[in-house]
């Protein structure tokens, strides 16, 4: 079967010329490049370089370029590594409910620790508000953290007015541009952010490895101890062939950023139309218009996302959701919930996450085949009941019905 | 992730859908967990002579509603009663840890149709009292890792 | 030219075999092992193998295995993890001043953290005394450190003495193997230790990949936090190629354990006989026997051992120095000093690791060039002349001159 | 890591060895810091018209002791002064910098056989004070990271 890969938020797939700027360093090239013979000079070579890519691709200089084992690293060395840096000094965090984990985990961390933390709600389609950010600055505020764009409903947060408040008040700004580099135009000075984590394989570059950027003069204290790589920032013999990977894979995708966004805007429009358009009782998750690019995040009511991926995945189509269930815990996704998505609306919500590989006949197929698994799951689901109002059942506990679907319209 | 017998039971449920006049009727679960299972059985001579089943959750609550239903089909109440959602997933082949917790509630679901059952039909006198029968709520509990 | 590689201490090459189990994972086989749909589960299987391979190779269970960006992330993970979880019970922890920096960087933070600590000296060969460890326990202890193998001078500690004294006295005890695993036999049951660092890229496995084995019931606070892989212990989506790169090569490495072992040996005794008859002023640094099967460490006296690499370098011969020069700083390496050794011998010292690639071709070609490099650097050295006893300049100030070469002789 | 000039005078050092009857001796650095560097020169007319250097040191410690010599040979004692560490890295293309703090200390080398040349002979008047020499013993330091 000819599978349909919608599921770039999980992970992309690896470029071909990325895949072969790699080799190398898997093969003859193996030299760590803290040697100084000659295989550690053409390591060496090789790391400048990709350190260079992607401080080139984000307007950064290459010494404020930290390589980490991904966008989770990257993540808990801005936020605890600042925390330590500041230890004794001042002891106040702000973030966002819709962080990833990878942000929200280490900010509860820090509340053990002894710091306090805020962390700011977000309105229906996930947007956190600016005046919000400034209201919880106190003089303890050491950090603020907000991701630039969200990796399960795609909503772009305004970072460039929170780096601002952030300035404005001396407090230092991270964002967890994870899902953004490579995807929408990431550039640090006009972001004005002081450190930004990326991950290569969100890009068509290897998983396992990714960067912080850390604007010069800003210093958390490292996690990682040991060797003197990565200028003592960040211990650990360099894993040399996803770093070159993710050098050569962001060059590539920001080069042909604008390309690829208007190609993927003009996929998940057509995607979102079509399944509003051919099913009855969807809801779109996340904004409608400052939105990733390549992220469909839609809630098909009376049904349950997981069974609703793999009758997708028995299809040929791979997708994720934002349900308990694939998660094993009672509670759905903390984004959606966040928005003030009702846990059954939740549930039923399914994310499509476009990529550069991804033909306008996936997007057919896919609008051809939902219907009928939607239909059959609702044929099976107790709560689904076709009256007038399709969700009777929901409606007597579910404050945000009328978000989805007016009742009794 | 799931057995084969899941998958197979995912993909073609036994049972699915409702029976005219129900003899009994058991729902288990809610919407807010993400799982909801409903089962309608028909009783002929204390035994389970239909049933059929309605889920809302995941590849997991399917396929135990699925599984359940067939297990007891064609049972005595007494037998369908000693059905545990252990035994469900065990005659699946077994279920991701994850999801003994909050999907694994096809056989409450067909205990609590066959308790409603006795209570409407309170004059029968099958030797069960149906206040003694137990509907677990939270399924076979791994212990958390 | 054809280059001789004899720093398989610092990394080794990735084995063909290694390289093309990897292949698919920087390919077709992209999925995130998180995911539910196909290309998730076929990652999740492939994980699960390496899994099983590393529990395997060192005689644990796959649920014992944390995958971990390399060893210094596992040596962090097990120091600083540990003391964290301890915190606010037990605050002393012991360790050897011949550590690798990933082990005595994290030590030291604790320091900062409000933990005492201990650092037990070695001797002249750089072992640690077991009784030393013994004396060294407080009731505050919760954590003993102690490398398996030196990554310098190849010397071998006596773990299992050590790890029962750690049992006895009910304190953890962790061990830093990464130059171990792959080299020696190394049984996670026999040595009795509850935690053990190992590194890809030291057994011909792939750079930026390792694991910490943590014994059932054993629990580090984790460093890294955010989604739910490796069971909690350790956030970020896999670096898949790495790891399945890492199980394949310890699966081989282990299978053909013995016969390396042997073939390594040989070796390098040939080596260190060769240079000690050729050469004279030259003094074998580390154990004579307890010694791992790859690694020479020799210092030529009167000369730097940068010059030497440089000059090895331009014959194509890779090797490594513990002289200061090489890292820039005053002190040259801290395991030599550690061992007594003084700083101008520790300067003339070279490192040479053998690999599973090493001919006795490649020895032979060292035996040759060596004699002439050491001659002409001697010759230009200003610490160097020609009496009865050539070291007379440095025996004036050095101690440690009779383990190199009686003076007056 | 290294320059190609750097390179070049490492493995082809111009001046090495020592002179018969020196005129000036001049000798910096130590063996526990793992660089040392002597210096001899022969002096005609204020003039250095021969110079040799023995060192023990990393690369960047013997390349800058050949372009030490190198430059200096030929030139005035004044000249010769004017010689600092940082225009010999320079001249070399630059050093790594972690090879600043204490391999490059070949001029000053340099300046020690001078000082010696001057102070052996107190009766020449070449209008230097040999006092006011100042032996830099710690390179060109760049400013930590
Ligand atoms: C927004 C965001 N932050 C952080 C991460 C973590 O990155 P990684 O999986 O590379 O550790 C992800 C993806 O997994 C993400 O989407
Ligand atoms: C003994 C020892 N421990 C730890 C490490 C660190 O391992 P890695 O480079 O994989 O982080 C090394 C090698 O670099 C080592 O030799």
């Amino acid at each position: 079967m000819n599978r349909i890969y919608l599921d770039n938020a999980a992970t992309t797939p690896v470029r071909r010329e990325v895949f072969e700027a790699m080799v190398p360093y898997l093969t003859d090239k193996f030299g760590n490049p803290s040697s100084i013979h000659s295989y550690g000079r053409e390591a060496r070579a090789a790391l400048d370089r990709a350190r260079e890519q992607v401080a080139t691709a984000i307007g950064a200089t290459p010494e404020e370029i930290i390589f980490t084992a991904g966008g989770s690293e990257a993540d808990n060395l801005a936020i605890k590594g600042t925390a330590l840096s500041m230890r004794g000094r001042k002891s106040h965090v702000i973030t966002s409910a819709v962080e990833h984990h990878a942000v929200l985990h280490p900010v509860e961390a820090l509340e053990k620790l002894g710091f306090s933390t805020t962390v700011l709600p977000v309105d229906s389609e996930g947007m956190v508000d600016p005046d919000d950010v400034r209201r919880a600055i106190t003089p303890e505020t050491f950090l603020i953290s907000i991701m630039y764009a969200n990796n399960e409903v795609g909503t772009i947060q305004p970072i460039e007015e929170i780096s601002q408040i952030a300035r404005e008040a001396g407090v230092l700004f991270h964002t967890d541009a994870v899902q953004a580099v490579g995807h929408i135009p990431v550039d640090v000075g006009s972001l004005g952010v002081d450190m930004l984590s990326l991950s290569g394989h969100k890009f068509y570059g290897p998983k396992g490895v990714g960067a912080l950027y850390v604007r010069r003069g800003v210093r958390p204290t490292p996690l990682l101890e040991g060797g003197a790589q990565e200028r003592k920032r960040r211990a650990g013999t360099e894993n040399m062939a996803g770093i070159v990977g993710m050098g050569a894979a962001i060059e590539l995708a920001v080069g042909e950023l604008e390309e690829m966004l208007a190609c993927e805007e003009m996929l998940r429009d057509k995607l979102i139309r079509g399944l509003i358009q051919r099913i009855p009782d969807v809801k779109l998750n996340g904004h409608p218009t400052r939105r990733l690019p390549n992220n469909v995040n839609i809630s098909f009511l009376y049904v349950e996302g997981e069974s609703l991926l793999l009758n997708l995945d028995m299809q040929g189509i791979a997708a994720s959701s934002g349900s308990a269930c694939t998660s094993g815990s009672l509670a759905p996704s903390h984004v959606l919930i966040a928005m003030g998505i009702p846990h059954e609306v939740a549930h039923g919500s399914v994310r499509m996450t476009l990529g550069r590989y991804t033909q306008e006949a996936d997007i057919d197929k896919v609008l051809n085949v939902m219907p009928g698994i939607v239909d059959k799951l609702r044929e099976m689901s107790p709560v689904y009941v076709k009256t007038e109002c399709g969700i009777k059942d929901i409606c007597a506990q579910a404050h945000a019905c009328d978000v989805a679907q007016p009742c009794g319209e | 992730m799931y057995s084969e017998k899941v998958m197979d039971h995912f993909s073609h449920p036994r049972n699915v859908g409702e029976l005219p006049n129900p003899d009994g009727v058991g729902q288990v679960g809610n919407p807010v967990c993400g799982d909801i299972m409903r089962v309608e059985i028909k009783v002929d001579d204390g035994i389970i002579s239909d049933i059929r089943f309605k889920t809302f959750g995941c590849g997991a609550a399917i396929a135990t509603s699925s599984m359940a239903t067939e297990m007891v089909k064609g049972k005595t109440l007494v037998e369908a009663l000693e059905v545990s959602n252990k035994a469900v997933a065990e005659a699946l082949d077994g279920l991701p840890p994850q999801k003994m917790h909050c999907s694994n509630l096809a056989a409450s679901a067909v205990h609590a149709a066959i308790k409603d059952y006795l209570e409407k039909h309170g004059d029968l006198d099958l030797g069960i009292d149906p206040a003694s029968i137990r509907i677990e709520e939270h399924g076979h509990d791994e212990p958390e890792e």
